[in-house]
């Protein structure tokens, strides 16, 4: 497959990508870099200069950051093994032939249709609010006091919604990798045998793993971005409880308009994603091109 | 074990009857051939039998059973794919241990057996590949590999010994015949080869268009077609058959006399040129075209002599021709 | 191909698989019921699944307060552009990585996505300057570059995974018909890939059509897609629970359509029968 | 023919405005008015990267009187004092005049303006034999809060923010700390938080919502508590004058059961309430300085109030701008207009504090670090009010947070 | 128009050198074969050609100029592939219309194209359909459409016929004979199909773990195999090898019949007992065990009344002993 000509025009064909990823890359953390060690606070103008590495210390010494760091990964994980393990299993059921797959497929996509922003917001008011909440008004209809989601819970709730509002992509990833899942290798396995749950096992899964790969990485990236959700519920509180990286940044960068500390920030970020990615590949990234 | 019985079996896709209405009984312990034309209906027979594909109307025993609805890693048979169909992500080892491990063998019995059944097959260098890198005769051996490690009910092979070069076919068909002999296992394959078919075959069952044309013993059908359609198939090069005055002195609306049948000596009373000539090494296959028009193949010894153009004359076998009525049908 | 599953199996299937749809959608149901209500039983204690007044009152605001075809114009240029250009330029690359791969593919992938490690905060005055200086704040084109850029990696992802899925043998059938690169892959890889490019196109009309960081710092009033709509919804003084669901009704109304269409390609086995 | 931006805010009168546009439009048909609504944090994050970076996007900005003298003395305002003398900036209410002038130039037109107050539950007094005064005490609060609470029929003796924030718990705990003679800073700019008035102050605050606060409260904001008292769970709320029009509107459950009082005092010469208008300004990038200066002055106008009252009714007008307002005997009429008007004169940004203080600022300090400040502050004591901190360790923690980083931005060494 | 040269050849998959150093070359309109056990390089030694791999090292010319590194598309080659390689989202139509569609052919000579092939092809009924709905002999079929409706500079076919049956097995090999015969297009050709082999070729290479073992015509292989390993793999059923006394009465190390020149004739200097009789009607192949130990395969006639365990005598006909010293070689 792979031949002198091939590699040639493969060359030529993945360079836009490349160039103009690269840019888009390279110019911003450039200037990101730069900033990282001034002293750029929008609203004084007046007071800049070099700060050497004060803006990476500040994190550093910031009570919360290493509280925020492990919030971020688990922020990452919790949505990763929620979205992948239901992914799988809803991207299987809807799989099947059931009446009225069309419109049931579209249900199960419509959370991703929502906004981030309104998505934490209906959940938050509607759904974990105390009072108002659906869910306090169901654990009350069973005698129970409602849970205070946000206060005590802070973290889980993120993660609950931030998964909710992930899953389509997972399932839909899934789902289409299943599609290619030629039918003669599931009858062959059948006839070898396999219950269904030995073909899930051995045939589909193994089938699936390219694309739960591509999901697991996918996610982590964006994952490890997330600020919004946070801020439209619990603010990353109470206190720092529901504090992650991307909060701090944004805190530092549209609350304290300090944009040196919220470019170092973003790099400690960048470094955390590399780190990140670096022990996925490590572990998942051989799928890739098996 | 393995008595299979097909009763007014139909199966149609969509609109089209691919197999209109099939009976037929496979004893327990029999060696079944499927022959005819590319797309009558052989894989269809089989994936119907193997419980892949539903029968539309009728009913599939399975040792007495009604199988019908069983789905089909209950009816306990093993097939092996006409595409191979296998597991791209496993290594021929595991490819082949597949069966065993779903039924619970233990590591080391699978293991033996693997090893086993990739001695017989020729893929004792390539059980850590993946089927991606391997080449197309060598994938068919892992599919065979796969249905014969296990101890099925029944075996059901689609084409299993297309891609193999002729010394590995007839080492394959030789293992394939001893396994069917010291496991007594029904045996349902399906073949275009006219040598697997007629050495390996307890029964043959030749299919035209979704329907049974004939059943019987290889020498049966090569002896005795019951018809053309089966005349003219088994048996290559195919039968002669010959209409008109010739077959009319014969009392028959069609005769019918097979390449081997045929001698070359000056008293044949069927004149004609030599056309075009088949040198096989072992045999040499002529085309003659006869005075009277019909075109006729005769084979002849590894070495004739004679060329394109020359003149010859034919005589049929006694007692080798088969003679058909108005509809095709073999006449007493 | 297809063995009919036992009516009994079939039901439950269905039972099952309409109920986890139903339970996953039940928050955005919520919401479309809510767009509906009062403000005051939108909010009501213990929640009205049916509110005793119906309204359309909120649909009426919402639409009367500001340009909402506008907003939706921009948002289908700005969603659909970006996506449209990611693919072209996403496929080419996807082609090679899955088809030709070399040592450096996985890298190569990676570094791709690592393109995305920034958190947008951070890079939100560079970005900001950089657009200023080119002169392509609040335009369409430049959102739709800017999404294309910040979307690409996934398209080439997700790409790269239905593409490893091909038969590789199929494209080299085309180029021995005498295809050039550009036709394999005009008439070969994308008609197969088909699901997979449904898909994709999917996810990232989505991923764009919701962006709602960008498409705000970049934007004011030309290009302003529905996210800035959105934005001028949620949390003002009083109460709006119920006018920001119609907003956010409105806003999903679209892509819905988009998203029906899209699912009706991801049809199973489209490779089947090509090879052994 | 000049085409202006305009950024604003989504609230209600705001919203109003965008449908009253014909009759700018009629009479200035040269200049086209292009909108940009967003939501306060939203609108605040873009406006202030436009403004911050010299992008020039807009030609009147939506700010409040936080911005007005940070931005004002960077000189990224285009002053107002040319306003046309039928503008009348005299009638401006002086205390929100005096928020929005720095040295002596008016850099924002007041569009509305609001302050805080005691919304209280008449029904629920009544029945606990309690009566509010006109102006109460902390301690009246507290008495009538322990009254009210009846947690078994939900129903909760004082809602308050509690939701992290520098515009949000940290406006009213900075305005109640007021009436509690604390300050943020001392004229060296020496955080306070190791101070007595503020251990008082928070204190109370928790104590308070511990006892009669709803559950959950650390996460109640401005709309959180509306919806709460709407739906009849609150026995009073402090919050913002605004929130009257709709705790006695359609949207609630107990709009003739709502009494208004004076936001509390400790006697201390202080009230606990705040100061904020929602003003027009222009920046300085603007390059249509004139036409937007023409809006500012349609949009803040006493005419612009007419028209309001003409279309809408005296009730929908923007309240809290202009002296002439209130002593109009047909706006006079409009409930809580006067408790609007003492609220906004019991503030002074000036001077809003017991002790002396070297900032600007009622509910903040109008310092470009506040917002960050305000911020750090806001989650401590989010966090004290869920528990996870007492009153002593959330103090301790801001009094060195917020001393780090005055150190840092070197206003003390 | 189609000389195709390889010169130092050699193929690598990572470590396996898969072919290590081959040179032939290919006259323009020659129909060569290639033939070897399965693995041994044939597929992609095909594909080297088409461009569809890099050779490791070493030159192929098409046409007297180098094209080594140009790509397929460009090389003017038409090939079946062993998996076939369908279009699966083209109907039957369209996939054999596609290399017409890329050449840029008018709509209805593309049609008028198609329509010719598919009638040589049986496929008319089934021009509609898509490869998933088709059975395996007919996806063959379309593969070989695709090819043959071009008038490429060669064609390359990969086992093009393993699944037709045996009838329109015949008539393939005719209409590609033909088809070479009209066209004087070069064909390389690869097939397990001894007939095939030795019917169409007019030079049959024979491959053995990626080198070639001889070159030469259908007859040379047959009467003249240079070694042990040709001599083997060159007819069916395999020449019989003897090693022993026998050979060494021949002054060689083994010598190797044809099981079609051996006789049963009461006065034969072999003698051995009848085992497995394998009867293909027009003829039956014995396995005879001669008392010294070695395994004969003869063939007989159709109708030979031996059975199991009947005691013969066998002859070699005169001049029909292959004569092989101990590197394998054939002695002249
Ligand atoms: N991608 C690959 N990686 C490693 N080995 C490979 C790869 N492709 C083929 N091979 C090996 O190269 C050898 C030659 O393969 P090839 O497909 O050319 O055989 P072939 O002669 O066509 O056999 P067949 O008659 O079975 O089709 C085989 O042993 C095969 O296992
Ligand atoms: N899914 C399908 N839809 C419609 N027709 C089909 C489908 N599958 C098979 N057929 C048709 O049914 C007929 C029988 O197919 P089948 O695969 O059983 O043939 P076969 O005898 O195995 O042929 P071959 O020897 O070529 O493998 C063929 O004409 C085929 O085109
Ligand atoms: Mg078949
Ligand atoms: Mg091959």
């Amino acid at each position: 497959m792979s031949t002198h000509s091939s590699r040639l025009a493969a060359r030529i064909m993945v360079a836009p990508s490349v160039v103009l990823l690269f840019i888009w890359m390279a110019v911003p953390l450039a200037m990101t870099l730069y900033y990282s060690f001034r002293l750029y606070r929008l609203l004084s103008p007046d007071r800049t200069g070099w700060v050497g590495f004060n803006n990476y210390l500040w994190f550093f010494n910031s009570p919360e950051f290493w509280l925020a760091l492990w919030n971020t990964l688990a922020l990452v994980g919790g949505v990763l093994v929620v979205t992948v393990v239901l992914g799988i299993l809803i991207a299987l059921l809807i799989d099947q032939p059931v009446k009225g797959q069309g419109l049931l497929r579209i249900l199960v996509i419509a959370p991703f249709f929502v906004m981030p922003p309104v998505a934490a917001s209906i959940w938050e008011n509607l759904f974990m609010h105390p009072q108002n909440g659906l869910f306090a008004a169901l654990a009350r209809g069973f005698g129970a006091q409602p849970i205070l989601f946000l206060e005590n819970h802070p973290m889980l709730s993120v993660i609950g919604i931030v998964s909710w509002e992930w899953l389509p992509f997972a399932t839909l990833i899934l789902l289409t990798s299943l599609q290619s899942l030629s039918s003669e290798q599931l009858e062959a396995a059948e006839m070898d045998g396999a219950s269904a749950f030995n073909r899930l096992r051995h045939i589909i899964l193994p089938h699936m793993t390219r694309a739960i790969t591509v999901v697991i990485l996918i996610q982590t990236i964006f994952l490890l971005g997330i600020f919004g959700e946070i801020f439209t519920t619990t603010q990353g509180g109470p206190g720092s409880a529901s504090t992650t990286l991307p909060y701090m940044i944004f805190k530092q960068a549209i609350a304290a308009k300090d944009i040196g500390r919220a470019a170092a920030g973003g790099i400690i970020a960048v470094i955390l994603a590399n780190i990140v990615a670096y022990f996925l590949m490590r572990g998942i990234g051989r799928h890739l091109d098996a | 074990m393995g008595k299979i019985t097909l009763k007014h079996v139909n199966k149609s896709f969509g609109d089209v009857a691919v197999i209109p209405d099939i009976n037929l009984s496979i004893e327990d312990g029999e060696f079944v051939v499927f022959v005819g034309p590319s797309g009558c209906g052989k894989s269809t027979l089989l994936r119907l039998i193997a419980g892949l594909e539903d029968v539309t109307s009728g009913q599939i025993d399975i040792d007495g059973t009604d199988a019908t609805y069983l789905p089909p890693a209950k009816r306990g048979l093993a097939m092996v794919f006409q595409s191979y169909a296998l597991y791209p992500h496993m290594t021929v080892r595991k490819n082949i241990a597949f069966p065993l491990k779903m039924a619970g063998l233990p590591e080391d019995e699978q293991e033996k057996k693997v090893q086993n059944a990739a001695r017989i097959l020729n893929l004792t260098n390539y059980l850590d590949r993946r089927p991606g890198q391997l080449s197309g005769g060598q994938r068919q051996r892992v599919a065979i590999g796969r249905a014969i490690v296990r101890e099925p009910a029944a075996f059901l092979f689609d084409e299993p010994l297309s891609n193999l070069d002729a010394a590995l076919r007839v080492t394959m068909r030789q293992e394939i015949t001893e396994l069917h002999q010291s496991l007594k296992t029904t045996m349902i394959y399906v073949t275009h080869d006219q040598v697997e078919a007629m050495t390996m075959a307890d029964k043959i069952v030749v299919l035209n268009a979704g329907n049974i044309e004939q059943v019987g013993s290889p020498l049966e059908l090569y002896h005795r077609p019951a018809n053309l359609f089966v005349a003219g198939f088994i048996g290559s090069p195919k039968m002669n058959l010959i209409a008109g005055a010739a077959a009319q002195a014969q009392g028959a609306t069609t005769i019918g006399v097979r390449p081997e049948h045929l001698d070359i000596t000056d008293s044949g009373p069927w004149r004609g040129v030599v056309g075009l000539t088949e040198h096989l090494g072992s045999d040499t296959f002529l085309k003659v075209t006869l005075d009277s028009g019909e075109a006729l193949t005769v084979r002849a010894g590894g070495e004739v002599a004679l060329r394109h153009g020359d003149r010859i004359a034919l005589a049929p076998q006694a007692g080798k021709i088969h003679r058909f009525d108005a509809d095709g049908k073999a006449m007493a | 191909m297809a063995r009919a599953v036992s009516p009994r199996r079939r039901m439950f299937t269905t039972i099952a698989a309409w109920s986890v749809a139903l339970i996953i959608f039940f928050p955005v149901l919520w919401m479309i019921l809510t767009s509906f209500k009062t403000e005051a039983s939108a909010v009501a204690s213990p929640p009205e699944l049916f509110s005793a007044d119906w309204t359309v009152e909120n649909y009426v605001e919402v639409w009367s307060r500001s340009d909402y075809p506008r907003f939706f114009w921009n948002s289908v240029v700005i969603s659909l552009g970006s996506t449209l250009l990611g693919l072209a330029i996403a496929i080419p690359a996807a082609w090679a990585m899955a088809f030709v791969p070399g040592r450096r593919t996985k890298d190569l992938l990676m570094w791709m996505l690592s393109t995305k490690m920034m958190p947008a905060v951070a890079v939100m005055i560079p970005l900001y300057l950089l657009f200023l200086r080119l002169g392509l704040i609040d335009t369409r084109i430049g959102l739709v570059l800017a999404l294309m850029l910040m979307n690409l990696p996934i398209i080439v992802w997700m790409l790269y995974t239905y593409f490893k899925e091909i038969p590789g043998e199929i494209l080299e059938a085309a180029r021995m018909d005498g295809a050039s690169l550009p036709k394999e892959i005009l008439y070969v890889l994308t008609p197969i890939a088909l699901p997979g490019i449904a898909s994709t196109l999917l996810l990232n009309v989505i991923l764009a059509w919701n962006e709602a960081f960008w498409t705000i710092v970049l934007t004011t009033t030309k290009a302003a897609p529905l996210s800035a709509f959105i934005a001028s919804f949620s949390a003002p003084q009083g109460l709006f629970y119920a006018k920001l669901s119609a907003a956010s009704t409105l806003a999903i109304a679209p892509i819905l359509i988009l998203g029906w269409f899209s699912q009706k390609q991801l049809v199973r086995g489209l490779t089947f029968g090509a090879v052994k | 023919e000049t085409t202006i931006t305009v950024a604003t805010v989504n609230n209600g009168d705001m919203i109003r405005m965008q449908g009253l546009m014909d009759d700018f439009n009629a009479k200035h048909p040269d200049i086209t008015v292009e909108w940009v609504t967003l939501e306060e944090n939203v609108l605040r994050q873009n406006v202030t990267t436009d403004i911050a970076t010299g992008g020039g996007q807009y030609d009147v900005l939506t700010i409040g009187t936080y911005e007005v003298p940070i931005w004002g003395k960077q000189g990224w305002l285009t002053s107002l004092n040319d306003l046309p003398a039928e503008y009348d900036v005299d009638d401006l209410l002086p205390a929100i005049r005096g928020g929005l002038t720095v040295d002596g130039n008016l850099y924002a037109a007041p569009f509305y303006g609001e302050s805080s107050m005691v919304m209280y539950r008449t029904d629920l007094m009544e029945a606990a034999g309690l009566t509010m005064p006109e102006a109460p005490t902390w301690a009246d609060i507290e008495k009538a809060a322990a009254a009210m609470t009846n947690k078994d029929a939900g129903i909760y003796g004082v809602c308050l923010r509690g939701k992290a924030g520098w515009g949000e718990n940290m406006a009213f705990l900075t305005a109640m700390s007021n009436s509690f003679g604390a300050r943020w800073f001392d004229e060296n700019w020496n955080p306070q938080f190791d101070q007595p008035e503020w251990k008082a102050t928070l204190d109370f605050y928790l104590n308070l919502m511990n006892n009669y606060g709803p559950p959950g409260a650390s996460n109640n904001g401005f709309n959180e508590n509306l919806t709460l008292f709407n739906q009849g769970k609150c026995g009073m709320w402090i919050d913002a004058t605004v929130a009257a029009s709709f705790v006695t509107g359609k949207d609630s459950t107990v709009a003739d059961k709502v009494g208004f009082a004076l936001a509390p005092d400790n006697g201390l010469g202080k009230r606990g309430n705040w100061l904020w208008a929602w003003s027009l300004a222009i920046p300085s990038s603007s390059d249509a300085p004139d036409a937007a200066k023409t809006f500012i002055n349609w949009a803040t106008s006493k005419g612009y109030l007419e028209l309001v009252a003409s279309k809408e009714g005296w009730a929908n007008v923007p309240p809290g701008t202009r002296t002439s307002l209130y002593e109009n005997p047909e706006y006079q009429k409009v409930p809580f207009a006067k408790m609007t008007l003492d609220s906004i004169n019991a503030a002074d940004p000036t001077n809003p504090t017991v002790k002396p203080v070297p900032y600007v600022g009622v509910q903040f300090v109008a310092i470009p670090e506040f917002q960050g400040l305000g911020t750090t502050v806001g989650e401590i004591f989010s966090a004290a009010l869920a528990g996870q901190k007492t009153a002593d360790e959330a103090l301790a923690e801001a009094q060195t947070a917020v001393a780090d980083e005055m150190k840092a931005a070197g206003y003390i060494q």
